[in-house]
């Protein structure tokens, strides 16, 4: 008797449930945001989940007519936990984007799920370049590696570097990296030695044996942004600095976030990327003044400017689609362009990957701080491995 | 007379120490059998030689006439050597009737049997209830065993030795620590132990012994001392020096 | 070559002071206490928040560093690990993951996600040249503080009353309460002293292994490694059982890059199976 | 008068191998959340996952005594097995279920070597250290296993040919409902055989156990290779549900969590492993849904408090209740006769 009223009181409150969330979808656009919150690579879940807020606070809560709801789900950095939130979000808030995904496997896992159900997937963090071709619903406001990273090996070769041992983490975007430096950099002649360290690695001083036992013109690196700080104290403790190695690779390893951090050891060190938190731009800097105002501890990095600028494709996509989802949406999205705090971006029509101005960058101290001073512009790249796929 | 357990020249080092020296023994078919012994002469490494839980330096152990030397101890087992433990070994969280239906469907190859309920077979459930009777446990079949008696779990640590249906058994103190009150219940039990069994019994109880043994061994320093019947040993001189002598301040 | 083997040495000597006091509670008390790494990075953290927001220099955050995760631990033995002293290991896993959990989100909660870094002075900077090896500042420093403690330490177990009343403890609780020694005191001065080096060992890794709320769960795995393999009943077995590891580690990544991550591994397994007991125990 | 004793024997014996009330209950409930919780399916997916998960680690551990903080190799491998088998066309599900449980059954045929000596801390550092070497082989073999990025392009096919798998997760919680149910029942069967009988004496004690003969080493390789097929039937379920593997299968966190668990659950009755699964899930649903970022807070609190509670106390609790439901019928007889003084 009683298991019979539980039951039918379970049954009653779904069904109430069910009807009750058909009635606020027309009402409300509701956006899923699956990020790592909790484990290892919670920073990159916590800078896009800051600036997600700070841009709906400024932009207010309402497009198209249409109230909209931020959902925020810790996916712990578990790929199956990121594709079974993502499915329940579809499946039972109905959501119209799901975004977020702050790692390669992450961004993958739900992909099918995107092309089944038709939902947009913006990705603001995870870097790997296939990514966008996994699913058409995926759009991208982060960037791929290979993007950030051929700029790097043009620079080196035109500032005499001939020699360059590369370094880095051991998974997707890593190899990536890897690739896309040791293709360029050859192709104009240069020469490399590559190594690889595990991701989950305390202790880089044997590997940073071994590149001074190399003895090369520069040190290329890309280990994910966290461990970057010990990377670079490691760097400078074994006197590469001062024998002549130059630090050099895409932006992950003097992450805004924690550059100030890493003191004097960093000082130096040359980088390629989308965003740097001393971009000199009216944008940047109130995008900048304003998130540190909502979060006194953080700095912007990348990661947020990923988040900044995927609500606001979809807050523009959605203003093109009147409110509308799906396929509309992700086709509204195609080709959108605007200022966002990093430079002029555009998503490109064809890939769904962002086109931005890559940046070469130097660590220079600025105001008592520390931040990587942009020098060099490289306008309006693209991923080029998609590129050279299309050619 | 056939001989039920025999070692020939049983050797066990630990290091320097010579536990068991050159043991040369018999046990009789259908034998009560005493080993006695002052602390510390070997009688507890003499019992793991036997039952395999140790290996012997050299030596070699025969159970009814085949070798036994290089067995593990549960193939001891199932050729019928069994023993009791002088500190109760039992299974805390299982009752007794688990504990000897244990005994009996392992010994009928039943405990590959994966698939049919405990308890199904009619010989097992049959010489479960032979078994619990004649060792006094059918009102505590269905305890919990750590809450049983101390004289229960002696039972108990016998009956499932004796559920191996040995043709040797050793019985390692079987009355050692049972209060005063249960212990005529628990020797009356050993007494009735059926013949066709050989029992080797390690004891330092004296009146147990004489009342139960027909024959004696006395083990010193790891070597055998003497042997003879019961009365030859226990008029002994040499042995009232060495042993009982000893066991006064017990 | 005699680089990686400095490396492996200083690397070592770090995982033995934040080990140690979990070989401690393990052998002393039988308590399997996961959140040995919770006091780790308790000291870490004593020493950023000190250095980033108060400026207090370096060394002289080392002795709070110690002294924190030591109060904090003798705490937390005398309201909480005491009453589980007589559970089982389940039981005592189960209790410290949680306590784990807990330090994990209030850290993150109090300073944040992301890595906290130290700034190391200038004098501990760099690295040197000694009879041809290359010889890091930090590294050496880290090697003599820690050296120093394992003397101690093998001094206070060997040659004071405290350490041989705690030698009675471990070896019999029963027969050490029987003679007079206040065995739940010394429980509890050991856990606190256990914690508290852990804490030293936190601050003193901060600038090399890294420190962020995740610190307890990613270095678990490490601690237990050197307790399971070195034993628990000496101070020695332990400091060896790090030192091989740290130098294997080290040594590994350096000649076999490639199967690095798995040498520290298989040499556990390896070790664990023919010797359970660990490493260096006598064998029983 | 001994027929009377015989009949309490057997009734007492074959007791425990009665369903009781409550275990008919939890089934049928498990079966109506398919028509009653709609929108539940995908967590009850996973809840059935680690359920089956934790069963198996029960098995070991609750049946056998045998301590494991690297169970998550047996079902990373099988997860890996029904994946890989998947993506390279072989799409039926049944059949990566079964190349998962024999992959996982050798694996730790191979490994139960390893567990049958040393201390409850020894075991738990070998099986943890045969988990993380497992999980460097999967990041090494990125040609396999698509190392770091995970393995993709997994394509289900139906199962059995007729049910597709929907993106509601129905089909998958069925299917994983109805493979942990008949593993379930296979297992409950074992435990009650004198197989089963024999494991809880190997667990109690074995010394004594191999003074009644029991071949203990053998029967504890047989159990470990059995539980290992169970957790890679299940990694192999999560594998196929969600149609992708990455390295956290093996990760040693996945370990850790199916330890928790079966203890909050409770060791050795089988349904703490799934009653654990409930509980954990839900309240880390329902605790990450409030707040994202330190969910891990509360559930730790919870653990600590589930200990200082006594823990053993509350699961024995549920244990006897459970049992006490198991048929407990079957009184002593009243005419039950004394023990006579003699009988020879």
């Amino acid at each position: 008797m009683r298991r019979r009223t539980f039951l039918s009181a379970v049954g009653a409150a779904a069904v109430t449930l069910a009807l009750g969330g058909a009635a606020l979808a027309q009402e409300t656009v509701k956006i899923g945001l699956i990020l790592p919150m909790t484990g290892p690579f919670a920073s990159t879940g916590r800078q896009i989940e800051a600036a997600a807020k700070l841009y709906m606070q400024q932009k207010g809560d309402t497009v198209a007519g249409k109230t909209i709801q931020l959902i925020v789900k810790d996916d712990t950095g578990v790929a199956d936990v990121t594709k079974r939130l993502a499915q329940e979000l579809i499946v039972n808030d109905k959501i119209a984007v799901m975004a977020g995904f702050g790692l390669t496997p992450l961004a993958l896992a739900p992909a099918p799920l995107a092309t089944q159900a038709k939902v947009p997937q913006v990705v603001m963090a995870a870097a790997t370049a296939t990514i966008t071709e996994a699913s058409p619903f995926i759009v991208r406001t982060s960037f791929t590696l290979p993007q950030a990273t051929v700029p790097m090996a043009d620079w080196a070769s035109q500032n005499g570097i001939k020699k360059v041992v590369t370094l880095v983490s051991d998974y997707g975007p890593g190899i990536d990296a890897e690739k896309a430096f040791t293709g360029a950099f050859t192709g104009k002649g240069g020469q490399v030695e590559n190594l690889r360290v595990p991701l989950a690695n305390p202790d880089f001083s044997p590997f940073l044996q071994k590149v001074a036992d190399a003895k090369p013109d520069a040190l290329f690196v890309f280990v994910p942004s966290g461990i970057g700080a010990q990377f670079m104290k490691q760097f400078v403790e074994r006197g590469l600095d001062k024998s002549g190695v130059k630090l050099i690779g895409p932006g992950d390893v003097t992450d805004d976030d924690i550059l100030n951090g890493m003191g004097d050891v960093a000082l130096g060190a040359i980088t390629t990327q989308h965003y740097s938190a001393a971009h000199d731009s009216p944008e940047n800097k109130a995008f900048v003044e304003a998130f540190k105002k909502a979060n006194p501890n953080m700095r912007p990095n990348f990661m947020a400017v990923g988040g900044y600028d995927g609500m606001h494709l979809i807050y523009e996509g959605l203003k093109k689609t009147n409110g509308q989802g799906g396929q509309a949406l992700i086709d509204a999205m195609k080709g959108l362009s605007w200022t966002s705090p990093r430079g002029p971006v555009s998503i490109d029509p064809q890939t769904r990957d962002i086109v931005q101005n890559i940046y070469v960058r130097k660590v220079e101290r600025k105001d008592g701080e520390l931040y990587n001073v942009e020098f060099a512009t490289i306008p309006n790249v693209k991923d080029p491995v998609k590129a050279a796929k299309a050619n | 007379m056939t001989i039920a357990l025999e070692t020939k020249g049983l050797v066990k080092r630990f290091g320097g120490l010579v536990a068991t020296d050159n043991v040369s023994f018999k046990l009789e078919q259908g034998a009560r059998h005493a080993l006695i012994g002052p602390n510390g002469a070997g009688k507890t490494t003499f019992i793991n030689l036997l039952t395999g839980v140790i290996k012997p330096t050299s030596g070699q152990i025969f159970l009814e006439g085949q070798e036994i030397t290089g067995l593990r101890p549960e193939l001891r087992v199932q050729r019928g050597l069994a023993r009791t433990f002088q500190i109760n070994q039992l299974f805390p969280a299982m009752t007794p009737l688990e504990t000897i239906g244990l005994a009996v469907s392992e010994r009928l190859g039943g405990g590959r049997d994966w698939w049919r309920v405990t308890g199904s077979k009619r010989e097992i459930i049959h010489e479960i209830v032979e078994i619990a009777q004649r060792f006094r446990l059918t009102d505590v079949l269905d305890e919990r065993t750590s809450n049983l008696a101390y004289g229960k779990q002696r039972l108990l640590e016998i009956a499932v030795a004796f559920a191996c249906k040995p043709r040797v058994l050793l019985l390692d103190e079987p009355a050692a620590g049972v209060p005063e009150a249960e212990r005529h219940e628990l020797l009356a039990t050993v007494a009735a132990l059926p013949r066709d069994v050989s029992v080797l019994l390690i004891e330092h109880d004296m009146d147990l012994v004489f009342s139960f043994a027909d024959r004696i061994s006395v083990l010193v320093n790891g070597a055998l001392f003497t042997e003879g019947t019961v009365e030859q040993v226990s008029t002994d001189p040499r042995v009232r020096a060495v042993y009982l002598g000893e066991s006064v301040d017990e | 070559m005699l680089t990686i083997l400095f490396d492996g040495i200083a690397y070592g000597m770090l995982l033995f002071v934040l080990a140690c006091g979990l070989a401690v509670t393990l052998g002393l008390m039988n308590f399997v206490n996961l959140a040995h790494g919770a006091f780790a990075m308790a000291g870490g953290y004593v020493t950023a928040v000190l250095m980033n927001r108060s400026g207090v220099p370096f060394l002289a955050t080392l002795p709070l560093a110690f002294i924190i995760p030591a109060i904090l631990g003798l705490v937390l033995e005398r309201t909480l690990y005491k009453r589980l002293y007589t559970r089982s290991h389940l039981d005592q896993v189960l209790f410290s993951i949680g306590l784990v959990f807990m330090a994990v989100a209030a850290v993150d909660y109090s300073f944040g996600s992301q890595q906290q870094l130290i700034q190391l002075p200038v004098w501990l900077q760099g690295r040197i040249d000694v009879m041809g090896v290359q010889v890091g500042l930090y590294r050496s420093f880290i090697i003599v503080i820690c050296g120093a403690l394992v003397v101690a330490l093998q001094l206070i177990l060997t040659k004071t009353r405290f350490g041989s009343r705690l030698r009675a403890a471990v070896d019999d609780p029963r027969v050490a309460r029987g003679l007079g020694i206040n065995v739940s005191l010394i429980f509890a001065a050991t856990f606190a002293f256990g914690s508290g080096l852990a804490g030293l060992g936190g601050a003193l890794g901060a600038e090399i292994l890294g420190l962020d709320p995740t610190f307890p769960l990613k270095f678990m795995i490490y601690f237990l490694i050197v307790v399971t393999v070195g034993g628990t009943t000496s101070i020695t077995g332990p400091f060896l059982a790090s030192l091989i590891l740290g130098i294997a580690d080290v040594a590994g990544k350096y000649y076999v890059p490639s199967v690095g991550a798995f040498v520290i591994y298989t040499l556990m397994i390896v070790v664990l199976v023919l010797r359970p007991q660990g490493l260096f125990e006598r064998a029983r | 008068m001994s027929t009377n004793i015989a009949d309490y024997v057997r009734t007492t014996l074959v007791r425990r191998g009665r369903w009781g009330i409550s275990e008919i209950a939890f089934w049928l409930i498990a079966a109506a959340t398919l028509y009653f919780l709609p929108e539940r399916h995908l967590i009850l997916n996973e809840i059935a996952i680690i359920g089956l998960f934790a069963l198996s680690l029960d098995l070991i551990l609750g049946y056998a005594g045998i301590v494991s903080l690297g169970h998550a190799a047996f079902f990373g491998l099988g997860a890996y097995a029904a994946g890989i088998l998947a993506r390279d066309g072989i799409a039926d599900p049944l059949l990566g279920l079964g190349a998962a449980a024999i992959a996982a059954a050798i694996l730790g045929f191979v490994t139960s070597f390893l567990v049958l000596r040393g201390s409850d801390l020894t075991k738990l550092m070998v099986t943890l250290g045969v988990a993380l070497v497992l999980g460097e082989i999967a990041n090494q073999a990125s040609w396999l296993t698509g190392g770091a990025d995970g393995l993709q392009g997994i394509a289900m096919g139906p199962i059995l040919g007729l049910f597709e798998f929907d993106i509601f997760g129905t089909t998958a919680y069925a299917y994983s409902l109805t493979v942990t149910f008949l593993l379930f029942i296979i297992a409950r069967r074992i435990v009650v055989s004198p197989y089963g009988l024999s494991l809880r004496s190997i667990r109690d004690n074995p010394l004594k156990a191999r003074a009644v003969g029991i071949p203990v080493n053998r029967r504890l390789v047989a159990i470990y290779t059995l539980a290992a097929a169970y957790a890679g039937v299940a990694g192999a379920l999560l594998a196929q549900t969600t149609q992708f593997v990455s390295l956290d299968v093996l990760a040693f966190h996945r370990s850790a969590d199916v330890m928790l668990v079966l203890v909050i659950g409770g060791v050795g009755y089988l349904y703490g492993g799934l009653i654990g699964a409930i509980v954990f899930k839900v309240l880390q649903d329902v605790i990450s849904a409030w707040t994202p970022q330190y969910w891990q807070f509360w559930i730790g609190l919870i653990l600590v408090i589930i200990v200082l509670a006594g823990r053993e106390h509350l699961t024995e609790r549920v244990r006897t209740f459970w049992k006490g439901m198991a048929g407990r019928s079957a009184k002593i007889p009243e005419t039950l006769p004394k023990p006579s003084a003699r009988e020879v």
